[in-house]
Parts: structure tokens; C-alpha cells; sequence
């Protein structure tokens, strides 16, 4: 493992110092959790949690701020954060009009949650909840814990915290996100697998040249491995998945997130960007907005995930527009 | 029956096997899942060791729930909620009723149940919570080797519950790491006394 | 060579297409030319020019916009851009109050920029430079090039930007962007190697457990290599050289700037900034601002660099915290 | 004397020389620079080389401009405009004086050290146009083996210019990759006859 660490068994405390170190003027840290919460406050309107295990920088905490989330409950690497620490960053984030929580789909993250949700609420705060599930990689059935919450999970930040600020009430936000949610849909290919700093190798294994399509961001696998193949060939075969998933037709409204996983760098990801917008131009989709870069990682993993939303209502729009005041989203 | 003493016995014990086989929990959890399974267990019983060396306990509930609390506020995870959320139940089934072993099992079982909403053959560690609970109903008592069985039959089971059901068909031939945790809880169980 | 790419040759192009669709509410880029522009027009102020060889991104690029960089040029990877397309970058930056080019000390880019600028003054377009030489990994002596131009430079991008938006005089940005450069020092260290797509393999060679400090950009190499060492080990032999290179006092008022070079993940960034932080306060200097992030890369080179800037006039500190509309500066 | 005809066969020969050994130039440049000597050489050529095939010219100091700026608006690097700013100095001196080859030189050598700065032994393409125009003014022709003879004393120096000087006393033992392009130059002058 080639990393710049100290202990592995405090990255994450070390992590969150120094990411508020350098951010005191929008974020702080709760003492003694791994809540990180805005100082911007909102006296009335509906908070927004979000989090879960951390090794996904920036998110969730670069995604706190004026707009988008209240808080985010950064757990340990890879590892769901535990009901009390949820707790706190639930109680940091209130402002008195409710809490909703955006919770990605894993068995650890649901249940904590939940449990969190169920302590807010025996002391007197009104929670809900919404899952995000919008990796199409894993069949969601009765045979699976269901879709994993992916990439999309941005957007849903992003339009839900615009919609937040705008002063719409905890029920309207969570039939909002759900419906954002329903249209969001994504889908990754690695290069290179992450390394949890205190496993110290790799998740799994690759060739030399070979990618797998359709894993998670905590190294779950993905659907196939093969051939590393050039940046149009992957574009090409993703968007037939998420064509496949969405069964869109030409003219339809979509916006697009290509999303690096960690390790790739920018140079990677906007010649992908590139064959994908060539691809969706092809489909003839109407693409409303854009955005490329590294958002929800995997540690050092190598590869991207493409993420389509389709545009429901025009508002989605203003939303996705609405000036934000993050570290991590301009 | 539960006492203070002999609970205490059985967290400490099960606290130093998953200790001892930490890095094979993780590995475990590394082929079907995320590979965290050893740093959580072993973290979350770290602060009920911590906890048990700290505070004078007048019953077993109390030490119970002071084991649950703590996994729950420590493990993270999918175990962390349930293996809390277990030992939550069976706290308060032992205020209830301390003689019935098979009965406080039974409940950890179905808090486990509730708040996973597995059944069994999923290949979690339902797996061996219902066979425990139900040997112990049928003999009234549990030997190692019976725990070794059930764990070993996750072994052949598809995952269709937590991260291991992203494999599918690739589940197949791996123990649940959960199961293998479980497992040493109730070995623990027999080393503390509490069953035999 | 692992890469989500096309044909190497098309790097470049493909890269500047998809960085442009993505952000085309921003910047725009000059058909035929590696020229970004910003959309934004600043009439009759004076216009900053940056640029250099590509692989450096989100440099300069994702610094084109309102309050920072009139136009970015971007060569080929690794290769500064030659004269005529840093001469299509003035003409297309200029707004009537003059050009100042921002070079960093490459022979190259210094000989290209200063041709351009002597194409543009036959057109008649008022130009001058400042030529950014932070690193002070490399002596800099008449038995050198003289110090290699890296990560500072966005400082001085950010800083200068806002004084060029507050209307400051061609002249009068020249001085405060060479005062800046004099207060401005970087070092940095590297613990994976890039490897340049029409390469194909890494630019050095490093062992599984060696680090390199004081590497530049482009894979030039450093001051010494060693075992690698931890977070802690490396902000504290950064900030040692630092310190005998800028010789503070308590309580001397610094900026830091703590850049990721391409493949290292914001988890360790952030573990890193926590390390240096610990070791500023120790030093007891008196940090006005602070910045993490990847912004001056080497492709996929793992490592960090830091820089420090002495704040010599409070006025830079509103230059910093002036608001930008950029792609990847907020 | 410089003709359309010579001028014009000794830029092709360049071309290929360039290009049948340009992984060896950026592999030379890798030792001690940044590996892209032979890419920025074979892009600025291949430039040449179009518009050689494009275009009729008149005179050789025409084909001398006309490769000055492709060389210049192609190469990129430190290569580009000092290839360019020479061969500009050059077509400059054969308006003037089509005859004398070493004056021409001395020309293209001047532009080099007015754009680079650079003196001899700071081991760059200086350290073989200067002792060319030497040798040339001296003996009225030139050899390959004397262009071997200077392109291989770069080897022994130590890099005080452009990138390679950041290795210091490590840019000992290798061969300037500018020098070695600059020697196909020379012997491409010779090919298309205009040395001899
Ligand atoms: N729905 C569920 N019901 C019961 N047990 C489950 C369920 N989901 C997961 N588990 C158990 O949790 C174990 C994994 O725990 P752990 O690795 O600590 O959490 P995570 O999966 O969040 O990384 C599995 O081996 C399995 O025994
Ligand atoms: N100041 C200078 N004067 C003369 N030649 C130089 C100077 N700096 C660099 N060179 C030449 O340029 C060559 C490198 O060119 P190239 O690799 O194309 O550009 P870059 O160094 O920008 O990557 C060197 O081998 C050397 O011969
Ligand atoms: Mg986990
Ligand atoms: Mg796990
Ligand atoms: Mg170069
Ligand atoms: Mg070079």
C-alpha cells in the first residue's frame, strides 16, 4: 500500500481535522463524531443529512453548506456510520422544520439510519427518509439487497438542497427526491481497485489489462470483466445500459454527471465526457445540464461512472442552477 | 441462567476470539463483501471491554444493554444494528425472565429479524442464530460442534441479503462472515458458562 | 499503460471538447485552437493569459472565468503550447486594457510566451508577463534553469484575478503579481510516477516503498529519494525547507495551499493538511487563508505538494476571498 | 549555395531522419527532460512536410520561412521556437547572401543564442551548431563523422540549461536529445547536398 497516511486506524479523524482546518469558513466539526455541519444557518426551513462510510470524498462533507446538505455523518472508511453519530448530526442540523435523510442503499446504511431516525424521533424531531438506489450494475430483486445508492446520490444533494432552501416542506422534499431518484440512474467501470488504508491491499483483483464494468464504490464487483477497452468503446456500452434502463426517446430532457472514482484524473474523464456527449448527441437526447469531476470516489480506485437524470420537471433545473456556497460544488 | 458474572465472562470471551481472528473475519468479508466485518466486530467489543472494566453491573440485563448500547454506538456496519439490536432484546427478555437461555437467544433472534428482515438461508447470520435457538429448544443444550455445523452451512448457501448479494451465484463456497462472528458468540456462551 | 483514453494523438482535443461541453455556461474554446476563453467580457480592464503544456488539469482551464483567468492556452501534454496559439489566446482575451501573460519557468513556455508576446505587440496589443518560479525544490542558481513554476501558480492566478476584476492597471498587476511570486514557495513530494499517454510508461521509476521529494510537474526529478515516509514525516520536512527558504518569525501572516498531484484521493489531501496544520501552529505562524484540493497535477502522478505564501498586504486577503466564477476554483 | 531545390531535399531528409528515430530522441529526452523531444521534432517536421508538398516556392529563403514558421506554430517546447527563431535567422542571411553556407549557419546559431541565452558546454543544441559554423569556417566543409565527433561530446556535459539542468551532476553520461536532432539537421544538409 503506497499512500500518505499516518495510522491507518485514524484516517478518518485525521481526515475530518483537516478538511475542517481547511474549510472553517463554511463547515465545522461536531466534537468527539464525525458529523460535519455548516455554520450557515436556516432558521425553519427542512435540514438535509446525508453521509455514510467515508472513503468517498469529496462527499458527503464537501457537499455541506448553504444549499445543499446541513450536515453529513462521515463513518469509518467503507463502513456505515453508527445510529448515535447519525443521531448527532441530526440534532447539529435541525433548524425546527425536520430532518430528512438521504441514505444510499446498503443493508449498514439503512439500518443505521433508521435507527437514528428512530432516536430523533423519540426526542421529539420529525424525520424522514429517502434511499438512493441508482447503480442499474446490480439486478434489483428479491435475490439482491437492491440497487446501491452511487453517483446520483449528488444530484439528489444538489436538487433536493436547492429545494431545501427554497423553504419546501419535509414531505414535499422526500416526494421530490424520491421522484429524482426514480429518474437517476448510473453506471461505473474500474481500471484500478481501491485500497482501504487499514486492509492495505487491494479490494480485488484486475489483469494488467482488464476493467470491470458495473462495480461498486466500496470494490463490490461489477457485472463483467474484459479487455480494457478505449474511453468511446465504454461510453458506447454504458449509455446502451442506461439507454436499456430509461428507454428513452429522441428529444427526451436528461442531465449528465460523468464522475471520477478517485484515481483518474481529470484529463481521463473529460475525453470521456467527450465520447459521451458525441454518443448522447447521436441518441438525440436533449442534455439540459453537465458535470464532470470527481465526486463520489472509491479511495484511490481508477475508473468513472456515468449517471443520466432525467428531467422531470422543468424546476429540476432551477435547482440544479441555484447557487450553492460548498467546498466541493461551484 | 444469566448472572452478572457469568455474562461478563461470555462478553469477555467473545470479545478476545474476535480479537484473535480479527483479520480472518475481515478476509471472510473480503471475498463476499467489503472486507470491514473484523475492524467492525472487533471495534464495537472493544468499547463494551472497555465498558465492562469501567462500571460495576447489578444484573445481567444491565450488562446486556450496556453490550448492546455499545455495539450499536461503535460497530458501524450491517452488524453493528443488529448484533445491537439482538443483545437490546435479549436484555430485556433476561429483566423478564433470567433462567430461560433458549428464550433470551430467541429474542436476540427475532431483534435480528426485525430490523434485517432476513429469513433464513440467506446467508447471514440468521443462519445460525435460528438453528441455535431451535437446538436449544429441541436438547436444551448447544455443543461446539453444533455451532461449527451451522456455521459451516452458510458455506453452500446464495447470499441474497447485505453486500454479499451483489455476487449472486459467486456467494457460493464462502462462509458468512456474520455466521463466523456468531459463531464465536455462542462458543463464548459455552466458555462463560451460560450455556453448556 | 492503464488509461480510460482514446488514440494518445487526440488527447488534447479530445479533452478540450469534453472540458468545453461540460462547462459551456463558463468558457468556450477557440475553434482550431488549444485556446479556453471565458465567456465573460470585462471591458477595458486588462486580460490574464495562462497556459503551459496540458496535463496539468484542472490547470489552467478550470481557472478560466469572471475574477481569475481571461483565457487559458493548452499545449500538448506536457509540452508548452507554441507561440501563434498563445497569440490566438491574447487576441481572444483582450479587451482593450491589455494582456498579462502568467508563465511558469519552463525554458519553453518562457521563450513561446515571450514570442507571442512580440506577435502581439506588432498587432498592436499592449502585453507584458511575470514568470511564476515557486518550487523551491531546485536551486536556483546561473547552473540552472532557475526554479521550476508549479503549484503557486494558481495562487497568483487567484490573486491577481481579482485585482485585474478590481480594474488595476496592466503595470500595476505586473508588480503585484511578481510581489506575490517572490512571497510564494513550493515544494512537493511524489510517490507514484505519471505516465504521459503518447509515452506510455511511468516518467521514473519509483521502488514500492520509495518516495521522491522535490519532483516537478513533468516528472523532473527531485532532491532525493527515500523510503516512504508518513503524512506526519513528510509536512514536517516540507515545512523545515520551506522554513530555511522563506525564514519566518511567530506570528508572520501566511497562506498555504495544499495541492494533490493527480492520482492521490482527497482522504489523503486532507490527512496531509492535518499534518501541516499541527506543524504551522507549532511554528506559530498566523494562517490567513487555506486551500486543499487538486489543482496543479502531473496526469496520474501520486503525491501532494505545499505551498506557503507570506501575505504581505491585507489587500491580498481580499483578492483571495473575492468570488470567482470558474469551473474549479469556489 | 542555397537553391529551392537543395533547401527543399535537405528539409526532407531531416523529416525522415527525424521521424525513422523519434522514439529514440524522446527516449534520449526521458534520460534527462521530459521525454518529448521526439514527438515535438516529428510534429513540427511532419508540418514542414505538408506544406513542402503544398506549395511552389521561389526562392530558398521562401522554403526557409515557410519551415521557420511551421517549425515554430508546430514543435511546441523549447525545441520549437529555437529550430524556428534559427531557421528564420537563417532565410534572413540566404535573402542576403544565398551563397556563403557557414554565414547562414552562423545566422540560424545567432537566432539560437538570442532566444535561448544559452553559451557552450551548458550541454544543449548549441554545443553542435557552434562548433559546425567553426569547423566550417575554418575548413569549408563538414563531415559526419565531425557531427558524430560534436553530438557525442554532449555526453561529458553537465546540463546548465533547459530542463536537463535540474538533474545537476545526473545529466552527466547522456547524450542532449537537442543536439542529436540538430546533428540529423547537419547531415541532412548534407544529404541534400548543400554541404558537402
Ligand atoms: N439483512 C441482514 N440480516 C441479517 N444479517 C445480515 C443482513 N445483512 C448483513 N448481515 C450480516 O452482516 C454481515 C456483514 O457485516 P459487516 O461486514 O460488519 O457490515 P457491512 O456489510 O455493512 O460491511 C454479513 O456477513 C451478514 O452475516
Ligand atoms: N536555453 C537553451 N538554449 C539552447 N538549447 C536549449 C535550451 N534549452 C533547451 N534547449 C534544447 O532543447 C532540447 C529539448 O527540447 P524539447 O524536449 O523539445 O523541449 P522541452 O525541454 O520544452 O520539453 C534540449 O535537448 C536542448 O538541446
Ligand atoms: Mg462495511
Ligand atoms: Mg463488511
Ligand atoms: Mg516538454
Ligand atoms: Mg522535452
Amino acid at each position: 500500500m503506497k499512500k500518505i497516511l499516518n495510522d491507518p486506524q485514524n484516517v478518518l479523524d485525521e481526515m475530518l481535522d483537516g478538511f475542517v482546518y481547511a474549510n472553517g469558513h463554511l463547515v465545522e466539526r461536531v466534537a468527539g463524531t464525525g458529523v460535519i455541519r455548516r455554520t450557515y444557518e436556516d432558521k425553519g426551513k427542512v435540514a438535509l443529512v446525508s453521509g455514510g462510510g467515508s472513503g468517498h470524498e469529496p462527499s458527503h462533507a464537501g457537499f455541506v453548506g448553504q444549499g445543499m446538505l446541513s450536515a453529513a455523518v462521515c463513518g469509518e472508511v467503507f463502513t456505515s456510520p453508527t445510529p448515535d453519530q447519525i443521531f448527532e448530526g441530526i440534532k447539529a442540523a435541525d433548524q425546527g422544520g425536520g430532518v430528512l435523510l438521504i441514505i444510499k442503499n446498503y443493508t449498514g446504511d439503512v439500518m443505521n439510519f433508521e435507527m437514528a431516525g428512530e432516536m430523533a424521533e423519540a426526542e421529539g424531531i420529525t424525520v424522514d427518509h429517502i434511499i438512493v438506489n441508482d447503480d442499474i450494475a446490480v439486478e434489483d430483486s428479491s435475490f439482491t439487497a437492491g440497487r446501491r445508492g452511487v453517483a446520483g446520490t449528488i444530484i439528489v444533494h444538489k436538487i433536493v438542497g436547492a429545494a431545501a432552501e427554497a423553504g419546501l416542506s419535509l414531505q414535499s422534499l422526500k416526494v421530490l427526491g424520491e421522484t429524482v431518484i426514480e429518474n437517476t440512474k448510473t453506471i461505473g467501470v474500474s481500471i484500478l481497485p481501491a485500497t482501504v488504508p487499514a486492509v492495505g491491499k487491494p479490494g480485488f483483483e484486475l489483469g494488467d489489462d482488464e476493467m470491470e464494468y458495473g462495480v461498486g464504490i466500496h470494490g463490490e464487483p461489477g457485472y463483467r470483466k474484459e479487455k480494457l477497452k478505449s474511453s468511446k468503446e465504454i461510453a458506447e456500452e454504458l449509455i446502451l445500459k442506461l439507454k436499456e434502463a430509461f428507454g428513452w426517446s429522441k428529444g427526451d430532457k436528461y442531465g449528465v454527471l460523468v464522475n471520477g472514482l478517485g484515481a483518474t484524473p481529470l484529463m481521463e474523464q473529460y475525453v470521456f465526457m467527450n465520447d459521451v456527449a458525441n454518443k448522447l448527441t447521436e441518441e438525440g437526447l436533449n442534455i439540459q445540464f453537465k458535470k464532470v469531476g470527481s465526486f463520489m470516489t472509491s479511495i484511490d480506485m481508477a475508473g468513472v461512472s456515468l449517471t443520466l437524470i432525467k428531467i422531470v420537471e422543468e424546476k429540476w433545473l432551477d435547482y440544479w442552477n441555484h447557487e450553492v456556497k460548498t467546498v466541493d460544488w461551484m | 441462567m444469566f448472572t452478572v458474572e457469568n455474562t461478563t465472562k461470555w462478553l469477555h470471551a467473545f470479545h478476545e476470539k474476535v480479537q484473535a481472528n480479527q483479520s480472518y473475519l475481515s478476509e471472510l468479508d473480503s471475498a463476499i463483501g467489503d472486507g470491514d466485518h473484523g475492524t467492525n466486530m472487533a471495534r464495537g467489543l472493544a468499547e463494551v471491554e472497555r465498558k465492562l472494566k469501567e462500571n460495576l453491573f447489578e444484573s445481567p440485563q444491565e450488562v446486556l444493554k450496556m453490550a448492546a448500547m455499545a455495539l450499536i454506538s461503535k460497530t458501524g456496519g450491517a452488524s453493528g444494528p443488529l448484533y445491537g439490536t439482538a443483545l437490546l432484546e435479549m436484555s430485556k427478555q433476561v429483566a423478564n425472565d433470567p433462567q430461560n437461555i433458549g428464550k433470551s437467544i430467541e429474542a436476540g433472534l427475532n431483534g435480528i429479524l426485525k430490523r434485517g428482515k432476513a429469513t433464513t438461508g440467506e446467508k447471514t447470520m440468521v443462519d445460525i442464530w435460528k438453528p441455535v435457538v431451535e437446538s436449544l429448544m429441541a436438547e436444551q443444550q448447544l455443543s461446539k460442534e453444533r455451532i461449527q455445523q451451522f456455521v459451516s452451512e452458510t458455506k453452500e448457501m446464495k447470499a441474497t441479503k447485505g453486500r454479499a448479494s451483489y455476487l449472486g451465484e459467486r456467494s457460493l463456497g464462502h462462509l458468512d462472515p456474520g455466521a463466523v462472528s456468531s459463531g464465536y458468540l455462542f462458543e463464548a456462551m459455552i466458555d462463560g458458562g451460560i450455556l453448556s
